[in-house]
């Protein structure tokens, strides 16, 4: 055969195998391939050739599609162990924002606390969490101050480091900027904690350590403000011939800084000087007045002038603050020899008095305007004076005792009597409380309250 | 009022059928107007529960059914097989946990992409499990 | 041809089929296909049949791989999708908590809120975040004080939600519990607010508002103690006939709260009482007893006792204190219509006097000893007088102006001379800021200071 | 001492070649130690980008190479093509955009992958784009 023969015999059988597969869809690139196939070779071998070429086709097809299921499983492992790896992460900062909430929730340090050991509780970080915290003497629990540090948790407040101990317990320092605040003790009863949970551990307890610090900057300040407030009322000594008995109770609802005031003192001649007052308003202003009334009536009363004298030169100074308020109070003072009693008041409510038998009156007088007032020149205070019987008490307050805004004051008045008749106890602190409760119970008073019993036993 | 439909089942049996599901889901999912990210966890899903009902179930059934109500559409995706159960279904939601070998997240990762998810199963009987998919965007 | 001929001629022609494909690593069920074509219809008709065959697979093959390709191809781009979205919920995540940490980072409100807002730019969450807070006189702009809220800004408060004004601005309320403290006002430049974005804003400012909260309780409590111990100190009324200036430096270390006092009096006859003093110790224990050596020396010098009488009746009260605390004290008198100064002083270092033409001295003198010490019974304290010349200053101080640590008692009053030697100004103010510049600079001074100056002009 | 050593060059011509580069990508990211995630981020920038030189640039070569210092292992994947160049690369890099459609996360997702990410571009001579992974855990 000519070459020109085979070519022919070749292209009629290559026509005759197209025509074969002609409704078969297959995609160019076949055809392609079995063209130049076909276009090669001895015409006896075009059948076998197409053959070869499909063959080979279907070789490479399946490679291509085992390759292509191993990289879609493979990527859609990876999809899932990637939306795992996020989620988790996601978990992770949203658990440190909650933390930085809780420690933002509450100015107590005991309640931001709490709140924190409970996230970590909750979101199962760990099984257990003991705080420490850094006081003047030392690392101390809180939960229970008996308990001392272990050396993991002190290692931790030295090194202000995270500190392992085993693998499922670990110590981290509560530091905010410079300073060491406590320790958290977090511990897993099953699993180990990773060097991922060591770094979590640390961001936990960086985020409680500034709400800490706020909690205790607050309390600082707060405790200071109380103090000062507290500080201006005397801690009365126990005095040698009388029983003495005062309770202040600031206001519950509104500004709880307030102006009353109880003083007691003693003259080098044994009488003793009784004092309850009362500034009108509530707040620093107030209080600062009654800070100066309570301290000159102490002096004046020291120096030995009577209760009308003293009130009359504490009216003086009053006028000559610079200061908008007024003020009432009552002096009495008891000579323990005799029983005699002097008392003057400035439009204060009158003493009670409660004597042995457990009658209980009023010892309602003429009394002189209020402190700080304008007054005629030369204006006498009214005193006066009665001999108590033995066994007697004598009681001041303010009319935050007697006076609620849903009754008058006659009605407080005729309740605080019936508060004294009712009390069975015999103690004056029993006395005082049972007054207390009788008159204000639960409920919140918008004034502040003052209270001081005395008793001559004679 | 919500309606529920059947819009695609598709027999699990070779590998290959398991891009025919990922086909049927991503169709329905698109038609529904599922954004690509809601897609993707879909798909991947559908993938990896074919997967599972082919090799640990020896091969079962794929339904894709839709569920209209007033302002939501939920894809709901059934696999269900008869083959040998699964005898500690918690363990074989554990991440890294696969009993036909493999990456282990199968189940657990199935069951996190989704917004609904269900196990039944029963040594013996066989298992069938629906994760369901919510879309935010507005049903098309 | 027989069947039995055919079959076996058939079986030839796949059998050399067969032998001819060998080499091809063809997949089992392409031979199962093969085989199944093979055994069927007539020998000529097997090549035909075999191609057939592997076309169809080859057309399978490229159906299931392109559905793989597109399947791998959209998971891929699936997968970028995912990523980015859950990245971009992980920085949401983690922005909101560096909201949280920035609004803990500080107890000043107005550090919180530039932090806040800072962070709130740099993310580019706004070009421009305006802070209003919620006064008793209503939404105030902290940065512009004569700025009124808008609309949109009003409506955020009133409503506690997030308001939109056109796409590109947001108003947010920064709600901390019951109670609105503020709002955000949010722009942008470019870009407008999604729903995201509004639920985003939101978080934002509750995260904000508990900061801020936390901020507002804490500067409360700090400025009541703060007042608190500035009201124990007088704001001095002008005098009639005398010129007078007061200041007060608390200690810049250690405790803030001091016990030293001053104060000026004017009697009902004329004569200015001056008194400066100073209670050993700091804190509130201090500034207490301080109250009340303060309050009480005002009581007996209007009440007409010289400085010495005063000083002494002092002594006793503090005596009767239950405080172990000491005090020093000087009271200086001044008659306006001679100029006659009366002074004494209880252990407290000397007045100044400065007189016209410049010279400069301590009035050294016997003095008693400190208040509250145990004292002979009896003891007369003594007390000094000289007259003024026309143009003369009196200066009463506490050591804290005089004392260092780093330097001596002589050295330091020394320095004090040379201080209103070198005063170079006439008006008193003037010369109370440089003597207390010069004498205390920059530095911390761990004791407080109190300095009063008194000019008679003759 | 860091070494590096350029591990496969794979040409990117047609389609299937997209999968050669994954291949290639995924078998060094498994012998050094990557992890699922970390192989996972790799394989699927190595893929957009792959499929950016075949789309973009005409077609191109891509490089897997590895960087191995004291402590760490790095893979440097670098892809070039003769292409048209790309005239606006910040246009190119912002999510949603692709010049020669598709969606458009190509270049700015795999950026995103990446721990490091470099474009070089000159409008007719084409593009080089090197992607950087690191591995945090130790490298096999
Ligand atoms: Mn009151
Ligand atoms: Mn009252
Ligand atoms: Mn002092
Ligand atoms: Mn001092």
């Amino acid at each position: 055969m000519t070459d020109d023969l085979r070519a022919r015999a070749r292209e009629d059988v290559a026509r005759a195998l197209r025509e074969a597969l002609r409704d078969r869809d297959l995609p160019p690139d076949v055809w392609r391939r079995l063209d130049s196939e076909w276009a090669e070779g001895p015409p006896d071998d075009v059948l076998a050739a197409g053959l070869r070429a499909l063959a080979d086709l279907v070789g490479e097809r399946d490679r291509d599609l085992s390759w292509h299921q191993s990289e879609l499983e493979q990527t859609n492992a990876g999809l899932l162990a990637l939306h795992a790896e996020i989620d988790r992460q996601r978990r992770r900062t949203s658990f440190l924002d909650e933390v930085s909430r809780a420690s933002a929730r509450s100015l107590d340090s005991s309640h931001l606390l709490d709140a924190v050991a409970e996230l970590v509780r909750s979101h199962g970080f760990a099984d257990t969490l003991d705080v420490w915290t850094l006081t003047e003497f030392g690392l101390s629990c809180p939960d229970d101050p008996d308990r001392q540090p272990d050396k993991t948790t002190r290692s931790a407040a030295r090194t202000r480091e995270a500190v392992r101990d085993g693998g499922s317990r670990v110590s981290v320092p509560l530091t905010a900027g410079p300073h060491v605040l406590g320790v958290f003790d977090l511990h897993r009863s099953v699993g180990e904690f990773t060097d991922d949970d060591l770094s979590l551990a640390m961001g936990i307890a960086n985020r409680a350590a500034v709400g800490l610090r706020n909690a205790n900057e607050y309390e600082r300040e707060h405790e200071l403000a109380q103090r000062l407030q507290r500080a201006m009322l005397p801690t009365l000594a126990p005095l040698r011939d009388l029983g003495l008995v005062a309770r202040y109770r600031s206001a519950t609802s509104g500004v709880h800084v307030g102006g009353d005031w109880y003083d007691a003192v003693t003259r080098r001649d044994g009488t003793v000087v009784l004092t309850v007052g009362d500034v009108t308003g509530h707040g620093v202003d107030a209080a600062v007045v009654m800070g100066k009334l309570q301290n000159a009536l102490r002096a004046y009363a020291l120096e030995g002038h009577g209760p009308a004298a003293s009130l009359r030169l504490v009216h003086d100074l009053l006028r000559g603050l610079d200061t908008p308020l007024y003020a009432t109070a009552v002096v009495a003072e008891v000579e323990p020899e005799s029983g005699l009693l002097r008392w003057a008041s400035a439009g204060h409510p009158p003493p009670l008095l409660h004597e042995h038998g457990g009658e209980v009156r009023y010892l309602e007088a003429v009394h002189a305007p209020m402190l700080g007032i304008h007054l005629p020149a030369g204006l006498q205070f009214p005193q006066h004076e009665r001999k108590l019987r033995p066994g007697s008490s004598v009681a001041l307050f303010t009319d935050g005792l007697i006076e609620r805004r849903t009754s008058d004051l006659d009605a407080g008045m005729a309740r605080l009597l019936d508060a004294f008749r009712t009390c069975e106890a015999d103690a004056l602190d029993a006395r005082a409380e049972h007054v207390l409760t009788t008159m204000l119970g639960a409920s919140d008073h918008d004034d502040d309250v003052c209270l001081l019993l005395c008793h001559w036993e004679g | 009022m919500t309606s529920v439909s059947t819009v695609h089942e598709v027999p699990i049996r070779e590998e290959v059928d398991i891009v025919h599901v990922r086909q049927a889901a991503r169709d329905v999912a698109v038609s529904v107007g599922f954004s690509l990210v809601e897609q993707t966890k879909l798909v991947t899903a559908a993938s990896e529960l074919a997967r599972n009902t082919l090799k640990h179930g020896g091969g079962g059934v794929a339904e894709v059914e839709l569920e209209r109500g007033s302002g939501h559409t939920a894809l709901r995706l059934v696999f269900r097989d008869e083959g040998p159960g699964i005898d500690d279904v918690d363990l074989a939601l554990t991440d890294g946990y696969s009993s036909a070998g493999g990456l282990g997240l199968g189940l657990s990762g199935a069951r996190r992409l989704a917004d609904e998810f269900e196990l039944w199963t029963e040594p013996g009987q066989g298992t069938t499990v629906t994760a369901v998919f919510r879309t935010r965007t507005a049903s098309g």
